[in-house]
């Protein structure tokens, strides 16, 4: 149905869409000029509009404001007809649903933006009642300071609209807030409008700086969309207004929202700039992986040690000595905010060797409290025969004493001022003397099957690699062999990626596959959402998936979710790796 | 009472959700009030097809409008201020009446107005709501005066009743609430039942009794755009103006216990511009009606307003304009604000409005 | 000393100077065109330039480049001439002093630049041993994203060098970050440079780009300075990067150097958008007074009530309900994040009604262990007949219940679910019934007595308003009379303002008295600096101080702390709001 | 040893600085070397008066600079590669040398190389460091060669030692660290010294024994700028070219222990840019003598080194300008980079630096 939008890159919520007028546009982006309303049936009645592809149609449509009660929403629901061009339906939180257009319209717009909580749960309802790979369109509320949170949210068309019009008004807008014009002294931005100086500045052209401020924006949010860092950008840009701050916390509430969106893995850097990070998807759900989902496979005690600045952790010089220290005797587990605890084996995945954060040696009570918690988590579900903590004073210490309380554990400590002090070293080293080596072999084992773990479920690692494998290469970049090769951790990622022979020795465990049913063809190099039958409700942008048709069975990577590859007309769902015809 | 067309069902349960969503709001509200005294009664100058008069304007407290009762009209909040129980008893309403001469002998001292206004937030020729005698002994009260206007849908404009005006010498007005030529606006936006037709043809009974025509018109009901609400009222006057002689088009002001307010309240709503009003002012002389407005609450966030700063002086150019019915009253007064009532009605659309508070 | 450079308004460290050129610069700002450097003495014998007021000349110098020993330091320290131009002296860490120079060059500008703790700790140890009233220059160092931070720290000048070089590298530059320019898909700006457009943009174009984001960034700085507003600015943008986040953590941690330049008082809304806001000065501040210097005077039992998000809370709905239900039978006490606790008396004092913050339900660990302990340490110092908690479950029941443990005390808890349903009120009325009310003059007194305290310390209130005074007016307009008029509350602050007669009663009290001594001169309207003879080390932007010189006694309100009265050359000094020839 | 003029308190004071803390820096290092072998030795093709020679390098293990022990050069790390102790014997020195005998044997086959160059990081013509017994038996192990070239502060050139080389018939250039014309430069920011003075006087000497002299220069030591220290090398150049028949200008590398990596390490400093080498080497092309660079660690951080992209191929272009003194070889090769150091050229001041990394 969707035959105008197609969405090419997703950032949580926030997509890189592409509208196909004439001139294609790009979003998250002003609408304004590619718009023809053709009216509402409140004031008159209409017929359906020619409509062509220069511009996007909004069908006639009776709207419903802010406040309008859902009865009357009911009763007066107009049937949008179907046309051969790009069209927008006007839709409320009531009447959101697939009415097959190309966008959306919502009506409430002006009575969600500015309340955190309303933003939040009407969005997130709306946006799941309309169809994945349709366009939402708010109309005359975007500023340069909410268009980040809105487009974050999974809003994708704006208009200039208020901006304009509160520049007229004589606010100045900025993507740090508003002021009343009068207030400035000098107008802090670059834009042509600003360029003429304050003293020949009018209204008229503050409207024009808004105007141009909201694009400026706009291009900011989709850079950092297309970077993968949007989420990075709001924690900072969002705290200009409490209102805003408030939406991206209340969005980190509706967690299997956020979650849906969020892909397993990113190329870059996530940055950790406050105690909000901590509630990031990315970082919930390795904590809730590695707690749920890992299990530790070594024999040997448990060696708690501080994260480095450093990643991969094993690159850095603290963790090069703890290394020599342990000398393969005990089974290192490192204790980092945000990420909270990160198994050796782990240290290659998303996050784990992917953030970076605010380093002042003060630990928070949040922090404290978060990898308490997940420490205290990973200690019920993983035995160890003995624990050593080999951590620093302060925070470190402080989180282990309270894990000590909760769980009864008692740690053997082994630093008394700094853990790569000759003395905290020689104290780890002695304190496991006595203790059996592991493998080389048995390491890179774990390793692999502590990713299947955390990628594919609990006694995943077992099912998958539990006997009568080898593994070939040097970690992270390991190769997984039966008789044939199953799969690869691919090293940026720490994650696995399986080979063909792989993909059907996991669907024929007792691992859950996360499975896509195409339709009778051979997909080349990629698989369109168009020809998926049916996608497994749990797969995630970056996950392995399974692919199979009357006429192919093949292995690749999910561009989309599996809700939105079964709701999307168009677009690339998965990337195939690799394919054999049936 | 509306005439078949396609729309019937979809109006019909239009109509059904707007009287259920007015009642339960309407239902919020706990007061009542006193049936021995109007509702409200003040003095004013208005301008008539006779010229300028002296008006005592009276709210009479008639138990309030039956239709509101069953829901109403969407802006209306007058029946949160009517009697409990809902009708009024003949002494109990001249109660009233003698309290409105009280107020006008206090006032305006000997000068007597001879122009007498009486609204009930009803139907005044509804005789559920006043009886006949009640009329009559109004319309005897007032026989010393030159002119009464009493307010009536246009079902009860009935020349029978109009003449016990007429017998007593007092040139009479239905003042029809109208508040818009367009019926879709008047059922849909504003949930009033009746359609144009029968407004014309309570016109033609008025006519028949020697009685006037007064339309009251409405400028932005819920659910418009403000540039649609300007444009469905310059089309109203103009049609209107065929059988009314005064064309009285009121801003919406938000009242308290009504649809509007509710999407006032949640961000939906947003009252007309007082520049609205003076642009329909202007736009409709060439209307064979004299054209009045009586923006209430102007300037206040609930009622018609601009930006803060010139509401008083654009409310002021309307009432000169109301007197004089001259266009260029409106030459005298700008303000910065122009420029974003320009951008409104530029761009304001209904799927995302209001675009100003 | 500094006859070419005069600071006109502060905001923290940060402040708005005018270096008087020719063409007068208002700092913080670029320098690029109107320096003239007189050369390096390591590479040639210089003599002193002629100089001339077009630009502000840097004397023949000895720069010491970051790592510099401190021995070679002193070995090669220059002594820098005094001239009658405007001058720039270069001085390290080390050779910090006054100098007799209009500004400083800070040679070690790009080691420290990129490392919070060297950052933080250099400047505010150069800012304190060069005249406060001379400019700070960092050269070759300043980006968008860095140049807020910088400026919140106390530097006033910078150049376009590091921005510019750094476009030609290859990096584009924004508030937010650098990008390398080749991974742009387009361009985020509304400068000049920008709008040829992504492909016609090469890297002189992503110079000029870099200078004019940075151009434009320093006039938003400017432009918070003025409103008071940058360390809000700075809570959002600085988390664009690690270490500007870390920076201004770390400068919370030099308290003093903040506290000596944050206000008294400010117009402005503080907004509390991050728990890094409970570390802000004028928060600690309030909380440190209250606890230390503020004392309850009232003899019924206390009540606990959760702040309002409208300010002052007392004309909040919620608090109405709450005054009719207490109904002057207890002192009401507000918890709120982020200030801690508010005594009734003290609701009008900045910053208590000037607070806005992030609304979400949730309470951080920060928050509850930042109010439990204001709490505690208040309840330590204010003994109460009862202990009322009218506060609802969550975080404001978790605080009680700390504060209990921690005290000993035991709260009567008279809410089950909100705070203003019927049945709470009706609890809290009922819990109230039989004791009995203070008086409208109690009321009146205390809260005037309790604002001294807070204002001028431990005991103020007693020692001068203790005995025989009157007040009228409406609170919080309040005035106080014995027989003339002492003093009166200046209601959008919370402070309190005296007269003459004020004035002198503080004197003669035992309470410190904050005094400024001047020349003999009558001030009119204001005393300048340079009429300073001394002013004590305590006085703060908006305190009131008493002037004293051999032609006149005055009163007024500090527009300077007091060690810069004492080391400034130029500026305003004090606001003189009443003074008497002698 | 300096002339003295009003500086020399404030000179005499910043030796002192300058030495105390090279001397702390360079305690930090704990290394110790095996003095039976030389510190390096290699291969490769040198430009003389007389042509391109095959060149056999050899850095002697002497047990280190006098100078260097009392503080020393603010960028020499070659100290800390000497042996515990400070003195080498006679026998050991002839180890080092037939050690390096065998690596030209290894390395070249029969082609043996017609140009000997000897340093020890300090002065080979110093008797403290190498006895006169060793350099007469150097100079006829070597006396089939054609030109030898031995390292020498200036102090140490007399003519006598000389002619051990000119006797046994060998052209002998003594290799002299000048590093800057400057004096100012010299004793401040590179903590040597001599005066250009006593250069001269040692060319004099040296032109007494029929020998030639070879200056070193080191562009950009620590506290200058970009562009200062490429003026300090053209004017050095175009200075020592009246002195000197052959000018090897070298640009700083960041060597370990050294006060020079202390402001590299906490960012006060910045290897020169290849590009500054090139501007020097095309500039002074109007000197009349050989002029030739030889950037160690080009393209790493702590070496001379431009934007990564184009570092080996402005290094080419050095290496052919080397043997050709033809100023086009830098036609041959450009960068974006080029832009960058343009305006460091233009831009950098000291108190500023460095403004790239």
């Amino acid at each position: 149905m969707t035959d105008y939008f197609e969405v090419h890159e997703r950032d949580g919520p926030a997509r890189i869409g592409e509208l196909r007028l004439a001139d294609s546009i790009h979003t998250p982006a002003l609408i304004d000029d590619s718009i023809e309303d053709a009216g509402s049936l409140w004031s008159e009645e209409r017929t359906t509009p020619a409509g062509d592809e220069t511009a996007l149609t909004v069908l006639p449509h009776r709207s419903f404001p802010a406040g309008t009660d859902t009865e009357v929403e009911e009763a007066f629901a107009v049937e949008y007809p179907t046309v051969e061009f790009p069209s927008a339906a006007v839709i409320s939180r009531e009447t959101a649903g697939d009415h097959g257009s190309d966008a959306y319209i919502l009506s409430s717009a002006s009575g969600i933006v500015g309340h955190a909580s309303k933003f939040v749960d009407t969005i997130t309802d709306v946006r799941t009642s309309i169809p994945a790979d349709t366009a939402l369109l708010l109309s005359g509320v975007a500023t340069p300071a909410n268009v980040a949170t809105l487009a974050y949210a999974g809003v994708d068309l704006f208009d200039s609209d208020r901006a304009y019009v509160r520049g007229l008004e004589g606010f100045y807008l900025t993507a740090d807030g508003e002021e009343f014009l009068e207030d400035l002294t000098e107008l802090p931005c670059s834009c042509p409008a600003c360029q003429r100086g304050r003293d020949a500045f009018d209204r008229e052209h503050c409207a024009e700086h808004n105007v141009a401020a909201l694009e400026t924006e706009l291009a900011r949010v989709r850079e950092r969309i297309r970077a993968g860092r949007l989420r990075d950008y709001l924690e900072g840009q969002a705290r200009h207004d409490a209102w805003l701050t408030a939406a991206f916390r209340r969005l980190d509430q509706q967690y299997s929202y956020l979650e849906q969106h969020t892909p397993l893995l990113r190329q870059s850097t996530l940055l950790a700039a406050s105690d909000d990070s901590m509630r990031r998807v990315e970082i919930q759900r390795f904590a809730d992986r590695v707690c749920t989902r890992y299990r530790n496979r070594f024999e040997q005690p448990l060696a708690l040690v501080p994260c480095s600045a450093r990643k991969p952790y094993s690159e850095s010089q603290s963790h090069g000595q703890f290394h020599d220290a342990i000398h393969y005797r005990a089974h290192k587990v490192s204790m980092t905010s945000p990420i909270g605890v990160v198994p050796q084996e782990l240290e290659y995945t998303y996050p784990a060797q992917h953030y970076d954060s605010v380093v002042t040696g003060r630990w928070s009570a949040e922090e404290i409290d978060f990898v308490a918690r997940v420490l205290t988590e990973y200690l019920e579900q993983n035995e160890y025969p003995r624990y050593i903590a080999h951590v620093p004073p302060g925070g470190y210490r402080e989180i282990c004493e309270r894990v000590e309380k909760r769980t009864g554990i008692e740690f053997e400590y082994t630093v008394s001022d700094h853990p790569t002090t000759a003395e905290s070293l020689a104290n780890l080293r002695e304190t496991l003397s006595g203790e059996s080596k592991y493998l080389k072999r048995e390491r890179e084992h774990n390793t692999v099957r502590a990713i299947a773990d955390y990628q594919l479920g609990p006694d995943a690692g077992t099912e998958l690699f539990g006997t009568e494998i080898s593994v070939d290469g040097w970690l992270p970049s390991l190769r997984v062999h039966d008789k044939e090769q199953l799969a690869t951790i691919v090293p940026q990622y720490g994650t696995l990626a399986f080979t063909l022979a792989g993909a059907r020795r996991w669907l024929d465990s007792s691992v859950p596959t996360k499975r896509v049913e195409i339709d009778p063809f051979v997909p080349q190099g990629s698989v369109l959402a168009p020809g998926i039958v049916d996608a497994s409700a749990d797969i995630r942008v970056g996950d392995e998936v399974v692919i199979e048709g009357p006429k192919a069975f093949a292995v690749g990577r999910a561009s989309m979710s599996g809700p939105e590859m079964t709701t999307s007309t168009r677009g690339i769902a998965v990337e195939v790796r690799h394919v054999d015809e049936r | 009472m509306s005439t078949p067309n396609p729309d019937v069902y979809e109006q019909g349960r239009g109509m059904d959700a707007h009287n259920q969503v007015m009642r339960d709001i309407r239902a919020r509200n706990q007061r009542t009030y006193d049936p021995s005294e109007p509702t409200r009664v003040w003095l004013d100058e208005d301008n008539t097809p006779d010229g300028v008069y002296q008006s005592l304007t009276i709210i009479l407290n008639t138990g309030g409008c039956r239709w509101a009762r069953a829901g109403g009209c969407t802006m209306c909040g007058y029946v949160a201020e009517s009697v409990e129980g809902g009708t009024v008893s003949h002494e109990l309403l001249m109660e009233q009446i003698d309290a409105c001469l009280e107020h006008e002998r206090e006032n305006a001292g000997d000068e007597s107005s001879d122009l007498i206004k009486i609204y009930t937030s009803g139907s005044f020729l509804d005789e559920r709501e006043v009886p006949a005698t009640t009329r009559q002994a109004i319309a005897s009260t007032f026989s010393d005066r030159e002119r009464i206007v009493v307010e009536s849908l246009p079902d009860f404009v009935e020349r029978e009743k109009l003449t016990d005006f007429t017998e007593v010498g007092l040139d009479v007005d239905v003042a029809v609430g109208l508040e818009t030529a367009t019926d879709r606006v008047r059922h849909d936006c504003v949930n009033k039942y009746f359609d144009f037709d029968d407004f014309i043809k309570a016109s033609d009974a008025a006519d028949a009794a020697g009685a006037g025509i007064k339309a009251y018109l409405l400028m932005k009901p819920p659910f418009l755009s403000e540039p649609e609400a300007v444009e469905d009222m310059k089309r109203s006057i103009r049609r209107c103006a065929e059988y009314a002689h005064t064309v009285s088009m009121n801003p919406t002001n938000v009242q308290r216990y009504t649809m509007v307010e509710e999407l006032y309240h949640d961000g939906g709503y947003r009252p007309p511009w007082l520049w609205s009003v003076a642009e329909v002012l202007q736009d409709t002389t060439d209307a064979d009606a004299i054209v009045v407005s009586d923006p209430v609450g102007h300037g206040s966030d609930r009622g018609s307003h601009n930006c803060g700063e010139c509401d008083d002086r654009v409310q002021t150019a309307i009432k000169d304009f109301n007197l004089r019915q001259d266009p260029t009253v409106f030459d005298q007064v700008s303000c910065e604000c122009e420029l974003t009532w320009d951008a409104i009605m530029e761009r304001e659309t209904s799927y995302g409005m209001p675009l100003s508070r």
